[in-house]
């Protein structure tokens, strides 16, 4: 990688202008192989995000309270998938595989939001996520619809439209809640302490911590840095919550005139580190899940392989046949 | 005996009719997350979706007929295993692929037949319901041959799997041409479909994937019977139990 | 913070000692027809039995220390999943035998210690209790003790899971040993165990049968909590929902 | 089989002349071939019910209603379980391996009682099964507490004291529901609709159509005829269901003064040809049940079996090294 010649140093700078200029980068595009490795880093990631991200809310379709409910949480963990196959898709044009990707994310290399390896506990989970997780990923991935990459910014684009309808699903839900029975309050309550510092998480360390922020804005795979993506999130949603009723669990937070902005307290960044480690509540789980289901698939994936394999064949051979009886007649 | 008013044949028709719906739909969604490709899990979601929609439609209908106060939720959740008339073929557990995707096919070549008679039928909601929902049983059905076809004919584990749930489901298929009571005292007024009337056009079309796919059609022998009338499977009731938990737990309440 | 009494934390006490006993007994009970062996059948039956007798007692106990006219099986059946405050190497799902045999040994180590402790407690109801059960402990873990050898001395199979499922469970021992404020605030007056006070011993004996059958002790660097303050697996809230469902469906009914 | 010589027809006719006084007939004792044969049939048939009866009331286990109920029906289903054991045994000291019984189970050559293909379905129903299944088991079994074979005979004695225990608890449970909300008679009733027929049948065809009755009489291995121990069944469980206030689903079942027992309906025969040729409601997933139980425990016996092997070795080395070490002296 140091050892760049004249050309590619031209070939970045070059880079770096149209970057600079706001142009996008197609696949077909030069580009460094640091822009590409980082991008497939990223993405993918995101991508994995979005595929166990199913599990939490997906234990809660079988016992969703009402059909409405069931059909919404299973509409809404669907899309998560959708989301998934558009990312890998994404990743692809950087000239990775899906399978590739898949055997990364089951060796550990990849890792995927670490708010996703805490355990859904409640029906209030479910509304709770919906409401803060899919609202903190929007707030992200409102940016990313500017990133630099093409396939990667458009993907965002359709992937927002239907967060944000999901963050609406997961706060009517709350509300549903919130208005509901002393029991259903409670339930609300609680899910809101569980979930709220593992949502500050989402957007990672402070900018100075950073392990590829700079870099990463630089060639516009990252729009904004960290710490204004979280402050963004947590002023739009304590008044979300103010407006239900219900309490965050941050004795710190405040609004701060002079700033126009909430402070808030410190997140405990050794639980974060922890998790993001591989030691979380439910890493072992989430994991073991997407390898059991993947190996499940092993034969399944195998016998379409043959399937089409022979299909192929046969085809050849009815051309074939079609040749020998031309040359025969 | 007592009596059955018209009225409640109704209702016990189109109750059974929206747990057939809901008793799949509940099984098939189980598949998110776990399916052999991603894209087979936003399949297979699709396809729950649908069933559970369908139940939907059927329970508000059933809820509207019995006029007692019960929603669409009360009936859908707050029965006990043996009020529940779903067909046995659709409560039994989802099992691997194979076994979904068999099932799939013989209650998909059932329903779109199924759907396309009470098209027909003189209850207009019924038959706005089946219009709704026959062009979701087409497209199911082009799913589920593909991959019955698929699989069979894929490797010889794929077949082998394939013919066992086959052989494993292929008994709980003949109640689904035997309809019930409710279903019999309809038929003369146009409201239900005689299931009866089905049976040799599913056979024709099941064979036929059947002989595509490489399989071989199972032993008529073995027939198990009683959905209709409430007598399940063992398996029914810890799915129940999941299924209701919420309701069960939070009586009362809106979510 | 609301201040809790004495009376609240010896409620609060014996009912994680109950939840304890029951998740747990409710989780081997499933191994009943399910054995490598008829013996075993019965063997596991019979340390579920003791859990689930223990249970009785310490919900019955707490039902009396509560004195609000909830009964053993209120408290058993009848709270959501945040109220259960067992320790989360209880409610894991049975896995296969190897898996269920190491948490035994993890658990059957523990009971014994805690047990021995708890037949001094000045309480006399828990020291009764105790010593009821202190022996089926002895017991418990002559049989998981011998199994974790034989199988992670076996073949090259049952080694591989006897290590793979230490692995998997080993996060979940360090919450034995820290206890909750309920606990520690009965120390004093010699009414609860303090189980930190267990971990050499804890330590002493799983290392020597981890050795004996030739397994490696996993890394420590992995540890989940939250039993003790009702935040569970996934795998807790369908367990609950099947084991509550009668007292759900058919609420204040003698059986 | 047919070519018997002098000796062991003269064998054959002094075992006979032990049956008719009867005397027990033990493990080390002359039998005929077809005695032992048909003793096999019957007590591995009689085990595996045991065995395969676990099913149908297990799967109550992780849902009884109460603590008591839970640990009733736990300790019950271990006891049938354990009456498999015994009788495994004695059917053992015939020759045969359990493994091999085992094996003759899977193929389909074994039978088991064709009642428990029946799904339990309500709570209702394992209170049901312990009064009516137990109870015709019991009276079947104490007559063959004084079956010709000794390990047989005193096998059953320690089932029936069991048995009996269990027909009461069951009773009891369905005295609760008797007693109970309108919702738990119907449950009851229902259970007892359901049950009461299979439980008929458990005693097998009429006397004339029973395929192995006539010699089984002769060498005392059954006590009594299908048909009367039937009778003893209805007529002991009619004035129990009265008591309870549950109606038997038979019209026509009433008393007889004449005959002094019950007169009641036709089985349906075809029904209990249909179940026990394979086709009734659960027997495939009985046997799929049992299957996959045993296969799952395939690597655990096999363990077992390595593992005793090494400790035979350990034995020898050192028993080596101890004689290396006379030599050396």
């Amino acid at each position: 990688m140091s050892n760049f010649n004249c050309d590619s140093t031209e070939l970045e700078r070059r880079f770096q202008l149209r970057v600079d200029e706001e142009q996008r980068i197609e696949p077909k595009d030069w580009m460094p192989e640091k822009y590409r490795a980082n991008l497939i880093r990223q993405i993918s990631q995101h991508a994995h995000s979005e595929v166990i991200g199913m599990q939490p809310e997906g234990c809660w379709i079988t016992r969703a309270p009402t059909l409405h409910r069931k059909i919404v949480l299973l509409a809404k963990v669907q899309d998560e998938g959708g989301h998934g196959l558009y990312l890998y898709s994404a990743a692809e044009t950087l000239g990775v595989s899906r399978e590739e990707l898949i055997d990364r994310l089951h060796s550990g290399s990849a890792k995927y939001a670490s708010i996703f390896n805490y355990p859904s506990l409640t029906w209030a989970d479910v509304g709770i996520i919906g409401w803060l997780v899919d609202g903190a990923a929007i707030v992200n991935q409102i940016t990313l619809q500017r990133t630099s990459y093409g396939p990667y910014a458009r993907a965002m684009v359709r992937v927002c439209k239907e967060e944000s309808f999901h963050q609406r699903q997961g706060y009517q839900s709350v509300m549903a809640l919130a208005r509901g029975s002393d029991e259903q309050k409670a339930m609300a309550q609680d899910a809101l302490d569980r979930w709220w510092w593992p949502s500050l998480m989402m957007f990672g360390p402070h900018d100075g911590e950073s392990a590829h922020s700079a870099q990463s804005m630089k060639w516009k795979i990252k729009r904004e840095s960290n710490d204004s993506l979280r402050q963004r999130f947590v002023d739009q949603t304590v008044p979300q919550a103010e407006y239900l009723g219900l309490r965050i669990p941050d004795s710190k937070l405040r609004w701060n005139e002079e700033r126009g902005h909430y402070d808030f307290g410190e997140i405990n960044w050794e639980e974060f580190e922890n998790v993001i480690s591989g030691n979380g509540p439910c890493n072992r789980q989430r994991l073991a899940h997407h390898v059991q289901a993947h190996q499940d698939g092993d034969w399944v994936r195998e016998a379409v392989r043959a399937y089409d394999r022979k299909q192929l064949d046969r085809v050849g051979a009815t051309e074939a046949a079609g040749n020998r009886k031309k040359h025969a007649a | 005996m007592t009596k059955i008013s018209g009225n409640e044949h109704l209702f016990r028709y189109v109750l059974a009719l929206a747990d057939d719906a809901l008793v799949l739909g509940q099984n098939l969604s189980e598949w998110c997350s776990r399916g052999p490709y991603l894209e087979e899990d936003l399949a297979l979601a699709n396809v729950a979706l649908d069933y559970l929609g369908r139940a939907r439609m059927f329970f508000e209908y059933a809820a509207q007929i019995e006029d007692k106060g019960r929603t669409e939720d009360d009936l859908a959740f707050l029965r006990d295993s043996r009020e529940y008339r779903n067909y046995l073929l659709h409560e039994l557990p989802r099992g691997d692929f194979a076994y979904t995707m068999a099932r799939q096919l013989m209650v998909d070549v059932f329903s779109l037949e199924y759907l396309k008679a009470l098209c027909k039928s003189t209850d207009e909601t019924l038959s706005a319901i089946a219009q709704r929902t026959v062009k979701e049983s087409e497209y199911h059905l082009r799913r589920s041959r593909t991959w019955v076809v698929r699989l069979g004919d894929g490797t010889e584990e794929s077949h082998t799997r394939m013919q066992k749930a086959f052989d494993d489901l292929w008994g709980y298929s003949h109640e689904l041409f035997e309809g019930d009571d409710s279903e019999r005292a309809l038929v003369a007024e146009g409201i239900s479909v005689d299931s009866s009337t089905i049976r040799n056009e599913w056979d024709r079309v099941v064979n036929e994937v059947l002989s595509e796919a490489t399989l071989k059609r199972p032993d008529e022998g073995w027939a198990i019977r009683g959905g209709r009338n409430g007598i399940h499977t063992e398996s029914f009731g810890p799915m129940l139990a999941e299924m209701q938990y919420m309701q069960r737990a939070y009586p009362g309440l809106e979510w």
